[in-house]
Formats: structure tokens, C-alpha cells, sequence
């Protein structure tokens, strides 16, 4: 039985599975069907200062082993989640991490500062990649100046582990990751999904409401592979990784190229009990090749 | 409470070239309590784009033979996989999904269940539900042509059934909200299941005729359970999940232009 | 049967599809299997001034819907080329393009101007988009400035039809889009492929020698739609549309997109036949859809 | 001249857990002419990941029945999907391809096959092509037990068979270069396949021993026609295809340290 426990920038997992933001509700939703105890965290959906209806539907579509998807970060804003979601989630048996949004500095800085407040949430993720919202999001993200200007506010008024999480739709993404950490980001974690987009060739129309969205799934691993790959080997901060994870083998290839810990995430449409077979199967793994803990792995091809 | 099950193929009936009658059963233990106009996601292995599940209606629980039967109509790949299952096979399956349709609201009451193509597929168990327990459903199912109309002898069980077909080779030739029935019965209230212009028909038969009306939603899903907010319909409450505040919803909830 | 004729600023093609480079060797190497005269044209492979041995074994790993490479541009260099595989391919039954690479400014202006002087070749395709090189290759295709001077420098010498190939590693391809087409480039061609890597995570090493490599196939197609949306939104000059291109469908998908032409890469891989069938696929659809030329749908949902 | 043919399915035999033998046939024309050593390339379908061809050697043409035999070992998704055809199951395939083993070079010249693991398809094949051609092989093939030896009448129709496992539980025990018979006969030459290791080990003792020897690659490959390059070895004349001229190499044209 190795050793599965994984410290983030003082944010303590039990183990290094979290399921990621937008394909995991609040957690409660998969309740039913996995003992939430099993996972190192949960990271629940972006979250804004203000109320979002988010985008038209539809809001998905299926492609060669992924999905794209526009939901836009629908959301019943801070101050509900605050007063009627916390009181819901604050005592799951795991830890939970809210995924920020917005669409100004001052929203981001606001909103993180509410949350701040909140005992039972250790962690934040800061979104500065969501290609589904017309401003804001990914704008940030994708210059070093924005993601720098976002994270430094954040940090002012937020006191606990500060993720920030990246976007893969820049021609450099460890520039962006040094960036941040420069601005005081605990941990980032990467990817978001890339920028995609489908056509409904029988009615001549996008497949989104929105025409693009954000590709998701297998089909994008190997590109997440690369970025943290590319982005451990640049900065001194933990890194998480995600993007198209679906079994222990796949985690196992992220701690190689350099992530202390992992997020699953369409994964969990397809197999809601992934998140937790994924854990499983991760010390099995390291169990079957004599490793005690998975320090012995991560980064281990760089 | 939700269970992903291993389910196992009792039998895979072709009933016509577009449509499949699949009949599982848990070898372990009785399938979980479901609700009429609950759902299912089915996982269909095999192919590069069908890896997200699919959601397909409870079409009837034999509550005997512990079985569940889901009634599919072929239109992409993922359908055709399921076709393709054979007796023994095992399928993964997430279920009971969503709300469902409305529980018997008096005894008595008069329900009409109106299915259209494969939407006819919820209304047999809900139709087997509120004769059960003491409502009376009436069906009226429309199809292009006779030879699409599915499984009316299980239906005929339940209550009376009434047909259109749009070439007139069985029941009356038009669409269902040009049924007789409409003019002649009285009904309490109105669900309805089927392609979403139909479904709009009816809704506005329904609102000038002021009876109550729910519709059951085909909104394409993710997750199917809430948490990947890909499905939703808009509402007077707002965009809201059909995965589990619908599929069923009452047509004033809704914010279609009918 | 629809008019399949295209003109892509000058070169005139049968019918929108051509094969993409890297992917269809030199043309001979599938004429047991096809008729070459069925094609729009072909791309062969990319061609420097200098021959390159390429990078080492492995060079290639699968990946769901996809598949990683890193040959890296082995080739026996332009005047090997002009001399003896020119001779062996200026008479196919259908327009040969020569896909130019280079690593400095002058080695592509001078790979440019030998084969200007080649009969038989009416294009090149620039490619400033090639993942896999060390020095040059992807460099000049991910700055506006670089794409720029490269293709500033081959215009001079290069006097026929000018195609420029796009990387999709870049935070927006558009502005590399407009940058080239001021710079004086008749079309641009996208995508290239994207950056990834994959693990071997029992000898705990990456699958390819470089360790990164260019992502292709299906998995990339949601990519491609969009850059090839957004790019045709842009430019004025005709866009040539590429990216995980199996079927007449997927490459209808890129024609509403705004592509006036498309490419079969990794699909030639799958089915030698690809191209061809893809090609009849595309007359087909335009019949059974009443449209009397490629014009009725290129860009139809912009 | 290469094809791509839709094959039927005659037999699929589950030698052992771990290797299958297909045999398909062409209903419409007769194979193709192959040279023993030649490959072809097979679609496997239904999976992600398996969604390029996968190259498997010509182990067996039955000119007579019009029979392609391949010899498959299971090791991943795609030899999986495999080993579950049917007979009448349509496999996809393109043939043939690469260069093949050397031709007779002189009436009854002495040629030692050695075969590890799945390693021995070609050499049936080839075996066969020299008996009939006046020349006189000899086959030494190696496994880790008895019970993973395929197909040794078959071979023993063509020349003498000696064995080595790792285990001892038939023939010698030890490595293929360890068997005695290399100390007792004299060859003219040797034509290998196998894991690497065991290719380098008799290609070491080739080279001591003045003898000629080719080698049977099987460098992971996309197009199997000379496209994408994606297969090189190292040469002396620079990075080649294997695929178009290999698989088979004689070994003083590698650059292996040997
Ligand atoms: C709650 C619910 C209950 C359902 N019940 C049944 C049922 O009982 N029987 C049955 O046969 N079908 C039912 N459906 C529809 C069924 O889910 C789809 O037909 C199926 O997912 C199509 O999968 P496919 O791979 O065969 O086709 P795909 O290749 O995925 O799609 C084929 C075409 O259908 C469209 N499509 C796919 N899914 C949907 C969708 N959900 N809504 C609208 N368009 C779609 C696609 O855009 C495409 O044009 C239900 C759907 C929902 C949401
Ligand atoms: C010219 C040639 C002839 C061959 N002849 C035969 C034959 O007659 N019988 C037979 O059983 N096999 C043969 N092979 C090997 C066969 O192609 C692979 O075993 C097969 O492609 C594996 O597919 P898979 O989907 O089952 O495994 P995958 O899931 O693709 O791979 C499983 C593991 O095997 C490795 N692998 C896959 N392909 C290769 C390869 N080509 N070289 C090295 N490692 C690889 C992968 O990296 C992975 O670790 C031949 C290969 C070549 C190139
Ligand atoms: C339906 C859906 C909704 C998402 N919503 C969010 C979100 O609100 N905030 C966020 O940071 N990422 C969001 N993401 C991105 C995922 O968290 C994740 O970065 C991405 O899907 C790649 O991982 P995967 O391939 O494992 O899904 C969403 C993804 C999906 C598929
Ligand atoms: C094996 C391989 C080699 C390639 N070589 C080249 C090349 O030499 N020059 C080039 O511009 N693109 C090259 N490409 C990129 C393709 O031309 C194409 O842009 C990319 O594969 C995306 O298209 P696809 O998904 O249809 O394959 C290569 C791609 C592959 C798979
Ligand atoms: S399908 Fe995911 S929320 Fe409804
Ligand atoms: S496999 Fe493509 S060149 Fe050999």
C-alpha cells in the first residue's frame, strides 16, 4: 500500500485524484454512486461574483473521443453558493476547492474574497481559461500581463492555496505558467479545454449555440501531456494535471511528465465511478511496481 | 437511489428496420425502484464517437421477471451498437435518471398519453402506472405509417389506443393533434412524448383547451445526473437541467413560443 | 453532378481535395491503390535546401483518435529533389505542390526559388508550422513578425502560387493568418499539427525520441474546424482546410467553415484510399443536396 | 502489385491463450503473388486505439484454397479485437508489402531459420518458398515453454525442427543461440525473427561466425507504404523504411552494436 498522500502549497489530499470543475456538480450528484471519501478532493463548478444563466443550449456536442462543450459557466453567483450551497458541501468526508470565474479583475478579487471567508474551503481554482464565455475567461489566461494582473489581485484577498488553472490555447503556456506563479499562484493546473468547434452539416449551423467551445476528453491528452510536461520543467510550484483522463495509466503518464496530483473529468460522464477506480488504480500500480510513494514517479522522465 | 449496473441482455427483438426492443435483467438483485418517464444511460462501447452514453426512456419494468426494456430507434452509431447486442451480452447501465412523469393526481382522472415515434417509448409504463393506480389513460400514437407504430398490443392492455399515421394506412391519416379523440373525449390533463414539433402541436391544443399538459424533453445529455449543466431547457425559473428537473416538465414552465 | 473545380488564386484544381504532406510520400507510393488522376492534387512531402536525416526512431506513437509524429522532416534536400524525384512525378495526372521547410529565412527563399524554376509544380506550401524541428520549423509560423519575414522573403522569389501553412500552437491564428496574407501569401492551409507528447510509462520514458511530437487525426478535427472558421473570417485570400479528415462529411464540415479546398492527411494511413473516396463523397453530398458547386456551402455558416 | 481487400474470415483457431491463427480467404479472385518475409497491414476496427492498421506477417499462403494464414499474438487492444473475429467476419486488408527474405542465391544451400516467439510467422512461409525451391532449411525455434511452440508439424513438413524453451519443458533449454545444433551443422546462411534481443544475440553470433544474415524488423509503423516515415532504422545508408525496404535487412547494412 504506497503512500498516496499529496500536500499542494499546504492544501492536504488524501490522495492525488480530484475531479474537475464543471463535471462534477457539488459533488452530491455522484453521491449515489462512489463514496466521495475515496477521492483526494472535489473541485466544483466555476463559480462568479454575479448570478450567469450561461450560454443557449445546446451546449455539447460528441467528437472522435472527446466532447465540446459551451455552458458558459452557468452559475447562481457567490453569494448563493455561499449562503445555500457551503452549508450543503462544507462537511463532505473530502476536500472541496471552488473553481473561480469572472469578467474583470475586481469580480475575480470578489468573489475569491468571499470564499476566502469560508472555513471549510481550503483551496481555490482560479479559472483564467474558460473559452466559453464571451469576455473575460480565457482573455485573461492568454497573456502573461493578464493572467499576472488576475492572480496578483487574488492574492491580496485570498489567504489559502491559490491554484490557478491555465489555458492550453496559447503559443506558450509555461510562459503564462511562470507568470503566474511570479504573481503568487500556490499551484496551477492545466489544461482547459482547447478551442473547438463542430458543424451540424444538415441544418449548415454550428453544433454550439455559441459556434466554438472547449474540447474535452481523451482526444485532447496528449496535449495536456505536453503542457505538463512543459510547464513542470519551468516553474517551482506543484502542478496538477488534467485533460483526458480516463484510467490509472493515463493519471500515471501525467505524475511522469511532472503533476504532483490530477483532476478527472469527462471521465466521470462516461463512468461516474471513474474518479475513485482511478485512485484505486494508481496505488495499485505503484504497488505492482514497488513504488512507496508516488514522489518515486513524478517528474520522473524530465 | 442511482446504480451504475452490469445488466445482461435477455433478448434484442428486432421489431422493425428502425427499431429494437431490448429486454435486460440484473442477475443479482431486483433493478431499483423507478418512476414512469424516468430514464437510463446506457454505455455503448466500441466506437471512437459514441463514447459519451445515451439516454433512452423506460419503456417497461416486469417487475416479475425483474426485467427492464428499453425501446430504441436506430439513428447513429450508438443506437446501431445496441442493435447489435446479443442474447447474454452485458450492458452498462446508469439508472433510474430524472423526474419523471406526474404521480395520479384523483382517482379517476382521465389522462391522455400521446406518443409520437420512438416517444411512445415512456408512456407504456406510464400508462401500466396510472391504471394501477387508479387513473384512466387513454393513448393516441402517431407514426408515419402503419408499419411504425410499435408494441400497440402491450399498450391495448392499459387503456384504449388511438392512431395516426401520416399516409392513413392505419387509424386516421393526419397527425395526432387531428385525432377525433380530441373533439370527443374529455380528458383531465395531457403527457405527451415525441418529436419536439409535435410535441409544440399539442402543447398549444393543450393551452387553448386548458388542460394541464406535460412534455417529456430529448435534450442531448452528458452526465445525465446534473452535473455537467449540458442539457438544459429553458424555464420561467431559468435554465434548468432536463436530466433531473425533466426530462418531464409541465408545458408552463416551459418558455416555448406555442 | 456538381461543379468541382476550384481555384485556389490561380491553381486549378479538379476537385477540393488535395493529400497533405507527410502523409502521401511523393504520390507513387499509392498509385497500386488509387487512380491519381482522381485527386485534386498532391502535397509531397516537406523539402528543405539541405537534406535532413529526420529525428531517430521512434517517431511515432497512437493515441486515441489520433496519433502523435515526429519524423522531423527527413528529406534528401531540394536539388535530390529536383533532380531525381521531380523527373519521376512532373508527369501524375493531377497538380503536384511541394511543401517547402527551411530552418533560417534565406534556406527557405533559396528551397523556394529552386523549385520556382520547376515546370510542373503551379504552388508550394510553406510550411512555417512543423512541431518537430528544433531550430526553425514552428518558430516562424507562432509570431506574427517571423511568419511575416518568412514569407516576405519567398514572395520575392517565389513566383506562382504561394500557399502558407498555419500552426493551431498559437494563441490566435488569425492574427498569423493576416500577417502572412499582408505579407503577400495567395492562400493560406490549416492546421498543422498540434503539440503532444505521450508517456511509456512502463519503461517510464516519452513514446517518441524527441520526446514531443505533432498530434494529427480525428482527435484534432474540432481544433481545425475552428481555426479554419476563425482564419476564413479573417483573410481575404481562399483557405485550404485540414485536420483529422476522414470522410466526405468531415471534410463538408470544413467547406461551411469557410475552406475552399481541403487535405486527407492521416486518414490516407487508415484507408489508402481516403482521398478518392472522400473526393466522390463530396461530389455525392453536393448532389443529393441540390447544390450545383462548392460555392453554395464554402463558408455557408460564417 | 499492392491491393486492399476485404478478406472473409475462414477459421479463427485459439492455438493457446496468447496466439490465434486467422485464415481468410478472398472470396472474388485469387490472392495476390507474395514473397515469403512480406507483411500485410490489417484494419482493426471498433476502438480509439486501435485506429491505425496493424502490420502482421504473411505466416501461410495456401495457394490451393486461396488461404492467407496469420499468426497472432495478443498483446494489445488491437490483436484482441483479432483473436474475437468469426468465421464470415470481412477483415480489411492491404497486401502485400515490403521486400521479403532473400531468394535462393544457390541449388541446396544450407539456411537456418531461427524463430522466437511470434516471431516464427514469416517463417513458415519462407521455409516453404525455399523446400520448393531447391534449397534446404533448417528451423530453430525458441519459447519460454513447450506449450508456446506453434505449429511445429507444420514446419516439420518443410526441414528439421529443433526447439529450445527457457524452461526446459522441450527441446534444449536455454536461449535459441545456445542450441547445439549451431556448434554441429555448418549454413550458409541465417534469416531470423524475433524479439530484438534474440536478434542481436544471433546476428553476434553471425558476425563471429562469417556467417550471412538477415533480420526481420518490426519497427511500429502508420502507412506500411513508404509515406510517412514514421518506421526508419538506422542504416549505413541512412534512416530507411522498413516497411518498404524491410522488414527484412541483412545485418551488415544496420547500425546495431553488435
Ligand atoms: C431523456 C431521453 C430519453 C430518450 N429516450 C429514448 C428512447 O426511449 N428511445 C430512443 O430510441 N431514443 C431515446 N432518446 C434519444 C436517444 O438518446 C438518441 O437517439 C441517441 O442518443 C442517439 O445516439 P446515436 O449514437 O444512435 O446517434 P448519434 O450519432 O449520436 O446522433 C444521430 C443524430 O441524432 C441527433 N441526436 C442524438 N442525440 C440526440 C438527442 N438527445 N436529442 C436530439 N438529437 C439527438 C444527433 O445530433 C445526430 O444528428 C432519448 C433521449 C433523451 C434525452
Ligand atoms: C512487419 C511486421 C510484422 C509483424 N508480424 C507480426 C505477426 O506475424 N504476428 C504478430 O502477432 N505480430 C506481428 N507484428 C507485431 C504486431 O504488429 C503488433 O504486435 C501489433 O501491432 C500490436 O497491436 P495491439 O493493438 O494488439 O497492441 P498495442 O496496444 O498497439 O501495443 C501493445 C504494446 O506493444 C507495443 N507495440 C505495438 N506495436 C509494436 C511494434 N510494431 N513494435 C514494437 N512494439 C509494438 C506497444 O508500444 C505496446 O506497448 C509485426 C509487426 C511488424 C512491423
Ligand atoms: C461540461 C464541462 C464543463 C466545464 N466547466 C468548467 C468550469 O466551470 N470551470 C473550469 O475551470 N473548467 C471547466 N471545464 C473544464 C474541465 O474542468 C477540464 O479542464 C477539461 O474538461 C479537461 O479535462 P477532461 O478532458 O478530463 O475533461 C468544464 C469541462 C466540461 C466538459
Ligand atoms: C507522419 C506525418 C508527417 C507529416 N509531415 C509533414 C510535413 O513534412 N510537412 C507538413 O507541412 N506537414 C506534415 N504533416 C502534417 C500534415 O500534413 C497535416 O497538417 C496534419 O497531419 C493534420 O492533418 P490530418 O489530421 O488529416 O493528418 C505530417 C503529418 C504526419 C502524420
Ligand atoms: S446531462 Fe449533465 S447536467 Fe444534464
Ligand atoms: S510505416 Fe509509413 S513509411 Fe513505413
Amino acid at each position: 500500500m504506497a503512500n498516496l498522500n499529496v500536500n499542494i502549497a499546504g492544501l492536504q489530499l488524501r490522495n492525488p485524484v480530484l475531479t474537475a470543475s464543471g463535471t462534477f456538480g457539488y459533488g452530491v450528484e455522484y453521491a449515489d454512486l462512489i463514496n466521495l471519501a475515496d477521492l483526494g478532493g472535489i473541485i466544483v463548478k466555476g463559480t462568479t461574483l454575479h448570478p450567469r444563466e450561461g450560454n443557449d443550449y445546446p451546449r455539447m456536442a460528441e467528437t472522435p473521443s472527446g466532447m465540446l462543450n459551451c455552458v458558459g459557466l452557468q452559475n447562481k453567483g457567490v453569494e448563493y453558493f455561499c449562503q445555500h450551497i457551503y452549508p450543503e458541501i462544507k462537511d463532505l468526508p473530502t476536500q472541496v476547492i471552488v473553481n473561480v470565474s469572472g469578467s474583470s479583475i475586481e469580480d475575480y478579487a470578489e468573489c475569491a474574497a468571499h470564499i476566502d471567508a469560508l472555513d471549510n474551503i481550503p483551496a481555490i481554482e482560479l479559472n483564467i481559461s474558460c473559452p466559453n464565455v464571451r469576455q473575460g475567461g480565457m482573455a485573461f489566461g492568454v497573456t502573461t500581463e493578464g493572467a499576472s494582473a488576475v492572480v496578483k489581485a487574488v492574492r491580496e484577498v485570498y489567504h489559502k492555496t491559490l491554484i490557478v488553472k491555465l489555458s492550453p490555447n496559447v503559443t506558450s503556456i509555461s510562459d503564462i505558467a511562470l507568470a503566474v506563479e511570479d504573481a503568487g499562484a500556490d499551484a496551477v493546473s492545466l489544461i482547459n479545454t482547447l478551442m473547438g468547434m463542430a458543424i451540424d452539416i444538415e441544418h449548415r449551423r454550428p453544433k454550439l449555440s455559441i459556434q466554438t467551445g472547449g474540447l474535452s476528453g481523451p482526444a485532447v491528452r496528449p496535449v495536456a501531456v505536453r503542457c505538463v510536461w512543459q510547464v513542470a520543467r519551468a516553474v517551482h510550484i506543484p502542478v496538477i494535471g488534467l485533460g483526458g483522463i480516463m484510467t490509472a495509466e493515463d493519471a500515471i503518464e501525467f505524475f511522469m511528465a511532472g503533476a504532483s496530483a490530477i483532476e478527472v473529468g469527462t471521465a466521470n460522464f462516461i463512468d461516474p465511478t471513474a474518479s475513485v477506480r482511478i485512485a484505486q488504480g494508481i496505488n495499485q500500480w505503484l504497488d505492482r511496481h514497488g513504488c512507496r510513494s508516488l514522489d518515486e514517479i513524478i517528474g520522473c522522465i524530465a | 437511489m442511482k446504480q451504475l449496473l452490469d445488466l445482461c441482455v435477455v433478448a434484442c427483438d428486432h421489431l422493425n428496420e428502425r427499431n429494437v426492443l431490448l429486454r435486460l435483467t440484473s442477475t443479482c438483485a431486483p433493478l431499483p425502484h423507478c418512476r414512469p418517464g424516468q430514464f437510463v444511460q446506457v454505455k455503448v462501447d466500441g466506437s471512437a464517437t459514441t463514447f459519451l452514453r445515451r439516454p433512452i426512456s423506460i419503456h417497461f419494468i416486469d417487475t416479475e421477471k425483474n426485467e427492464l426494456w428499453l425501446l430504441v430507434q436506430l439513428v447513429g452509431e450508438g443506437t446501431h451498437a445496441l442493435a447489435r447486442l446479443q442474447p447474454g451480452d452485458s450492458l452498462n447501465v446508469l439508472m433510474p435518471l430524472g423526474n419523471g412523469f406526474s404521480p395520479v393526481q384523483k382517482p379517476g382522472e382521465q389522462v391522455l398519453l400521446i406518443g409520437g415515434g420512438v416517444g411512445i417509448a415512456p408512456l407504456l409504463e406510464y400508462g401500466k402506472y396510472l391504471k394501477n393506480n387508479g387513473a384512466v389513460p387513454t393513448f393516441l400514437l402517431g407514426a408515419r405509417s402503419g408499419c411504425d407504430l410499435l408494441q400497440l398490443p402491450l399498450f391495448e392492455k392499459y387503456g384504449p389506443v388511438y392512431v395516426t399515421t401520416e399516409d392513413g394506412s392505419q387509424g386516421e391519416k393526419g397527425f395526432v393533434t387531428q385525432h377525433s379523440i380530441l373533439q370527443r373525449n374529455s380528458f383531465d390533463r395531457i403527457s405527451v412524448c415525441g418529436p419536439k414539433p409535435m410535441m409544440m402541436a399539442v402543447a398549444r391544443y393543450a393551452r387553448q383547451s386548458n388542460l394541464p399538459c406535460e412534455v417529456s424533453l430529448e435534450n442531448m445529455m452528458a452526465c445525465g445526473l446534473g452535473a455537467c449543466l449540458c442539457c438544459v431547457e429553458k424555464t420561467v425559473r431559468g435554465n434548468v437541467c432536463v436530466c433531473t428537473e425533466g426530462p418531464v416538465f409541465n408545458i408552463e414552465e416551459l418558455t416555448w413560443q406555442i
